[in-house]
Parts: C-alpha cells; structure tokens; sequence
C-alpha cells in the first residue's frame, strides 16, 4: 500500500473554485475508508486551513447535490411519477367541476346530463344569457381538464415502457406507473419485498390492521390488475400474492437489467392458471 | 440527562419545548432567536424529550442517515459541529439542500446509506455520532456499514421503525432481531421506545465495538 | 254566499289535456278553504270519475310543478348562488392544480415559484421535452381556471346589485352573494333571524357549540366584512351583532320592496363608529 | 305498534329494517319488490322504528308539507292513498318531481308551506293525515295554518326540528313552547325524541281540535 493520503479524497483533483470538477467528484467518487480529510485538504494545500476547507466543502457539497437532485427529478421514472399525480388531479378536478356544471346546467336547461360526458354537451351549446355564458365556459373547463387527464395517460401509456418495460407488460403502463409512484421510483420498486408491493395503496387499510382494528389488507393498488379482480374471491389473496411476487421480479429486472424476460411473464401466466383452475374443482 | 449546549427548554403556549438557534427552515413556531424542535416531528428530538443518554454535549461531527427535508438535521446543525447528511429521495434533499444553503456546517448529500462506499471520499473519519432515520429494510446492517465513520468512542444514536423491517410482524420481535444483527459490530447502551412520539419506532444508543 | 261548488278549484277554467292552462291554475290560482275537489271535478264533468281525475291531476302537478322548479332555478339569486359557488370550485382546484404544478416544475426547472403566480410563469415557458410538455399544459389548465374564477367574480360584481341593492351596498356583492347562497336564496335570507344570518356559515362551529364541544361562534361568514375583522377583538361580537341586524333589514327590503335605503346604511355606520369609539375610552 | 300495510320488516345486512314496495329513487338498498327505508334518512321511519304510535294503516290521504328531495314522501306514497307533497326549494323539488312522475298518486307542488292559501285549491279537504318537517321557525303555526287540510278525526304527524326555531337555546325548551302553540289547534296524542336518529327532533302525534 503506497502512502498517496489524498488518493480518493473528493478534492483530489479539483481546484478550487470548479464547481463541474467538485460535483463530478462529489457524485461520482467514492472509496472504501473514510479519513481526515479536512488535515489531508491543509496537508495537500487545497485550503489555507480547516475552516476555509469547510467552507468549500460546504459549497461544494450544496452545488453538487442541488444539480444531482435536479438531475435525479428530470429522470424518466420521477416524470413518471409526476405524470400519474397529474392525470389522478385532473380526473378529480374535472369530476368535481363536472357536478357543479352539472347542478347548474340542470337550472337552466332542459336535457342537462351529468358527469364529465354531461359537462361536454353543456360545453357546446350556444348560450343565451349572461349566466348561461359563465355555466357554458365552466362546463368548458372541464373539458379541458378530461383532455388534460385523456394526455397525461397517453403519456403515461408511450412513455412507461421505456422506463420500466417487463414492469408495464404485466400491469399495463397506467398501473405500473402507479406503482412506481407509490413506491417513489423503479429503485425504490425494486428494493421492497413482495409482500410490500402487494399492499402498496392501500396503506390506510394496512395501518388499520396493525393497530388491530381492520384484517390484514389482501392487496393494494394491484387489485385494479385483471388477474387479481376477476379471481373469485377465495383465491383473490393467492393470485395477488402471486401477482405481487412477480411484478417484484419484473421491477427488479427492469432496474438492474432493463431486457424483456419473457420466462417471468409466462410463469405468472401458469400460476394464475393454476389457482383459477381450483374454481372448477 | 442535561441537554446538549446549543439546545434549551423554551416556555411557549404554556409547555416547555425543545429549541435551538437557527433560521427557521419549516415555519416551526419562533420565540426570539430560538426555534421549537417538535418531538412529534423528529426522532432525535423525541429521544431528548424522553430523557435517553445520548452522550450529545454540543459541538461533534455528525453523519446524518436519512436526513429527508432536513427537519431534524437542521436543528443538529445549530448545536453540533461538522454536520454531514445524507439523504437518498430526490424529492426531500430538493428541500434538504435549500435548508443547508444557509447553515455553513451543514453538508448536504445525494447518496444511498446502504452504500457508504460513495460517500467516504467526502465524509470524514473519527467523528463523533453518527444518527440513523432510515426507513428502509436492513436497518441494522446500515449501522454496520457506516460505523467506518465513527470515532472508536463515538455514538451510534439510531430510530429503528419497526414496519420498515417488515409489516406483518410485532414491532417487539422485529426490534430483538434489529439489536441482535446491530451487537455484531455494536455495543447497545440505551434502547427506549418512542411510542409517545411515534408508533413503532426503537431508539438505540449504541458504541462501536473494536474490530 | 253563492253555490258555486267548483269556483275556486284548480280545474275550473282547465280543459282536460291543456298543460298551459293547468300550470297557470296551479301556480297562481289559491283560496282560503280545500273541499272535496276529486268529487267535484267528477261532478262538473271535468273527469268521468275520480280515478281519471287523479289521473289528471298527477299530471297536471308534475308538469306544472316542473315548469315551476325551471322558472324559480333559473331567477337571477339563484344564478348568483350558483355562480358563488362555482367560483369557489373554480378557486379551490385551480390552487390545488398549482400544487401539483409546483411540484413537478420544481422538479423540471430551476426557478419554478408556487401557487397559480407560479403555474402563470410556468404556463409561459417553451417545452423542451414531452413531460415538460405535459406540464406546461396542466399549468395553463391552472391559468384557465383562475381566469375563470376572475370571470365569475366579475360577474357576480355586474349582477349581485341588480337582485340585492341594499345588501351589495353593505356588504359588498361578493359577500352578499354568499349570504344568499348560504341561505338558499334572498327569500329564503330575508325570511332569517338576524342572529342565524350572524352565524350563517358557521355552521360547523355552530353545532360543536350546540353539543357542548366549542364556545358559541361570534359570526359566520360575514367576518370577512371590515366592520367586523378590523373592530378590535373585544367589540367585535357588537359589531357582528350590529352587522347581522342591519344585512337582514337590508335583504327584507331588497326582498320585499327593492328601492335603496340609504338610512339603514346609515343607522349601521353609526352604530360601528359607537362601538369603535369605545375603544379610545 | 303493527305497522301500516304496504310497510314491512326486512332483514338485510343481519339488521331487521323498514321497507316499502316501489321503485328505488335515491340508490336505497332492495330486497326483491322492496326498498329499504333508513331511519336515519328519514323522521318518520324514525317514527315508526321508535313505535310510535302513528294511527296510520296504510291507503290513507296525506298532506306532505317539507317533501325535499322525496326520500321519505316516496315511501310514504307507496303505502298511501293520494299523497301531496309541498315543497317550497326548487333545488330539492326538482328530484321531488323526478320521484314523482313514476308515482301516480304522488302530487308535487312547489309552494310555500306557510301559505296555505297558495295551494288550497288544489289539496282536497278532509285528509286522514298532514305529515310535517319543515326546517323553518314557526313550525307550530305552520301546522295551525294547514289543520284546514285534516278530516275531524284525522291525525297530524310532525317532526319539530328544535335548530330551527332558535340555535340558542336548549332544546327542551323549545319544545316546549311549540307544544304550547300546537295546543291552541290541537290536542296532543304522543311525543317522542328521535335522537338515537335526528338529533334535537321531537316527533309529534297530534288530532285536530273541533273550531
């Protein structure tokens, strides 16, 4: 072992000052031990003496990490993310502006309709009075906000495969966004156990189970997936611990690999088979 | 148990409250220069508020785990020396960063507590505590691995969260399993539930065993 | 008195089948006394037996009764309840768009500010990718639904006098709006006790107080009125006091006559001043 | 207590429940040709689940004042004769006339209860029973005001909703005093509290007194 005391340190190459160096070196870096860097950085003159060492570190450190978190956020599965909130908020909004349009149109004219599909034919009728202008631009706005909601899905629907590929082949790109969302990234996905991902969304449910006031919850957000609701429901909690247990591979594979496995897919395939198959016993 | 210097009782809305010194950061409640440091939002601040033996004087390096938005490190970084945090999510270090802009002890890291390998060219060695709010599986092992940090006399001040390890199981087994992993590399000295302040969580103080 | 068994009855002036006429009869006929009305339309010979009266009157009263809702929903107080609250909907999910907005910009951006002034500048910017793409666009959803609220309000400024002259003096036509809405209608405000007009909109406080939870609410709504949130705390259940007496005078007269009455403004600006002026002693 | 025909007793959910038969209008639960009637929605169902003693047996001809939406006017007109319903809200009045175009002995008007005179010439005398729950002060003389409605030995059924008549003041009280008004047009059969399913309502049978 050679005597090279600043060989890993953050600030072996950069000179003050640089701020590209020191985040390149902040984020890429890295070593086994740690050591006293600040007595190193005097040593090897990259600071006059410790406290200016801490002010450049404190630079450093506040620079690096903003840019590495920005960057971080820009990553396809945060926008994902971002995406799925969006298009919840939207369909909310809309539905709750839609029964208002609704209560009013249904003051002003004849045939009004509700729900969003309601707020669209208000939305093209010709207005007469000065009222039935604002319920008009109204039930327009919530036109906007199904479209806003119709795009943010088709987003979702080009962009997930990209991001999480054997992921969206199992769940579908809506739900494996979801997912993805609730765990706060495909790394995070990734890393939780099965029986976790099995009762992602439904953690009201799981809290109430814990303080003994509620069964344990059988599955979450999966149960939008096919194979889980149109189980029967004796076999409801096999299929979503099977679905579950899969879907972990899948995101484990998409994170540390990012190929299509056709064999996981097909083994999901069998298992479900094989628990329906129980019904026709 | 006498609080660490930097760290005072503030009578304010008639209860006597935790506070330190620093620019407020999360529109905690102010009393003059002093900021309220709720136990009900901070584990190290539940842990004073109970009383434990944290061994804190004022003044130590710190390694932060887990430092999210920066609620409770921030109020370390006011009493404490060198403050080095990490914190994994994206979306909370956006907030952790802006709270250690204006705190010149605070250092703010991007980085994954079960890698410390990423970040030992930037954090010192021999430092003094080292906190852990991780709620992620392996809690324990992640005190392993960064007991590379701490001084041999330093201080491992850990919230372990029982539903991080596994949901399904009592807290109580969960937290003997989590102690029995940390004595490998750890010598407990204190352990306390913080059940008054947050359900399911273990505080643990703790000294690197020799290797 | 003259035997006219059927003078005053619904059917009298109704032939059989004409809807017009029936609603009329329903709507604005009246008299002092029921009598047996199915055995004189049987015996006028407005219907063969009683079975085909009620038969007619069923429909007469559902037709008539529906025409009548249409015509009371569509009078301008009630175009202003509706328009109150579809500008509150409109504050609310626009703000609470923003939020989201704000998240996902400050993530995307490096100067991204909060609230709808934040999702205003942010609908301004030029995307550069698909997902800012998708931001962008939800924060001119934002825009659109402030400036829809901004619409409305500016409509309800334009109208609340119109149907409530003295109420809109003092109490300005935002808040006077609110007060019809609360009420369900000018009638139906002007028929309130003036200490139920004081807690209109605090009715959550209201029945915490009235199960014993909480002290009895000072005012509802019409805190947001100067006279009352810039009266010093001590006095300002006088001046709620005061307020809500003189509000329910002035809807009683926009209600049942209509014409300006500057005393009563008066009579209230004097009794604020009184109040106030004990705060000098 | 037998109740009226055309009203029976259903078990749904393990619960015994009141039903008519009719079509469903408000997303009530069905038991085959019945439909549930929830006490909690309703103050007469909660007259008749307290076994209260009504005197209705079914086919009678009833005044309705303070319909709303229909709910309980609904049901009572699937066990009644001709029914009027007077509500004076047009948002409510509007599903009134929805419920009542599919009831041919459902008669809905949209006028002022306290007017009487306003619908006369329309409502037919010498009705068995006038149902009343009006949420407006004054509900004593609302039901003084349209005893001309009620045959000699007919029965009036109210439900007197204290928070109308003064927020202020104890409930008892208030009661008490409208009590004393009904009096005078009059003579009162039974009261009951229908807290376990209106809070502050006191439900009243009542027979017209001879002018």
């Amino acid at each position: 072992m050679t005597d090279e005391p600043t060989a890993s340190a953050w600030f072996q190459d950069v000179t003050p000052g640089d701020a590209d160096a020191a985040r390149d070196a902040i984020d890429d870096g890295g070593t086994t031990d740690p050591a006293d860097w600040p007595a190193r950085a005097v040593a090897s003159g990259f600071a006059a003496d410790e406290a200016t060492y801490y002010d450049r570190l404190h630079e450093a450190t506040v620079t690096a990490t903003r840019a590495a978190v920005r960057e971080r956020e820009r990553a396809d599965d945060q926008q994902l993310i971002h995406c799925i909130r969006a298009m919840d908020d939207a369909e909310r909004t809309a539905n709750e502006l839609a029964e208002r349009v609704a209560e009013w149109a249904g003051a002003l004219f004849d045939d009004a309709d509700t729900g969003v599909a309601g707020a669209r034919s208000v939305a093209e009728r010709d207005a007469e009075t000065a009222a039935e202008r604002r319920a008009v631009s109204l039930a327009e706005r919530v036109v906007d906000l199904a479209d806003e909601a119709d795009d943010l899905r088709a987003y979702i629907e080009r962009a997930a495969p990209a991001v999480a590929p054997n992921l969206c082949r199992m769940a579908g790109p809506v739900l494996a966004a979801r997912l993805i969302a609730l765990a706060g990234g495909l790394d995070t996905l990734a890393k939780k156990p099965s029986g976790t991902v099995q009762v992602l969304g439904a953690e009201d449910a799981l809290f109430a189970h814990l303080s003994g006031r509620a069964p344990s919850p059988k599955h979450g957000v999966i149960y939008t997936h096919d194979y889980v609701r149109n189980t029967r429901p004796a076999d409801r909690g096999s299929a979503a611990r099977a679905l579950a247990g899969k879907l972990t591979i899948a995101a484990r594979i998409d994170h540390y690999a990012g190929d299509i496995r056709p064999s996981v897919h097909e083994e999901l395939d069998e298992r479900i088979a094989t628990i329906r198959a129980r019904a026709d016993q | 148990m006498t609080l660490p210097e930097g760290v005072s009782r503030r009578r304010v809305d008639d209860r006597e409250r935790l506070a330190t010194r620093g620019e407020p950061v999360y529109g905690e409640p102010t009393d003059g220069p002093w900021r309220l440091w709720d136990a009900g939002r901070s584990k190290l601040g539940a842990m004073l508020e109970l009383g434990l033996d944290t061994g804190l004087t004022g003044g130590e390096g710190v390694l932060y785990l887990g430092a999210a938005s920066g609620t409770t490190v921030s109020h370390v970084a006011d009493f404490a020396g060198p403050t080095y945090a990490v914190e994994f999510a994206p979306r909370p270090a956006r907030d952790l960063v802006d709270v250690a802009a204006s705190r010149p002890n605070l250092f703010p890291l991007l980085k994954d507590a079960r890698r410390p390998e990423t970040y030992a060219h930037v954090v010192e060695s021999n430092l003094d505590v080292l906190i852990q709010d991780v709620a992620t599986r392996g809690q324990a092992r992640v005190a392993a691995r960064n007991r590379r940090f701490l001084a041999p006399d330093g201080r491992l001040l850990a919230a372990i969260k029982a539903r991080s390890e596994d949901v399904t199981r009592e807290p109580a087994a969960v937290f003997e399993d989590v102690l029995a992993t940390l004595r490998d590399r750890y010598e407990i000295l204190a352990t306390a539930r913080l059940d008054r302040y947050h359900d399911d969580h273990l505080a643990v103080v703790a000294r690197p065993l020799a290797e």
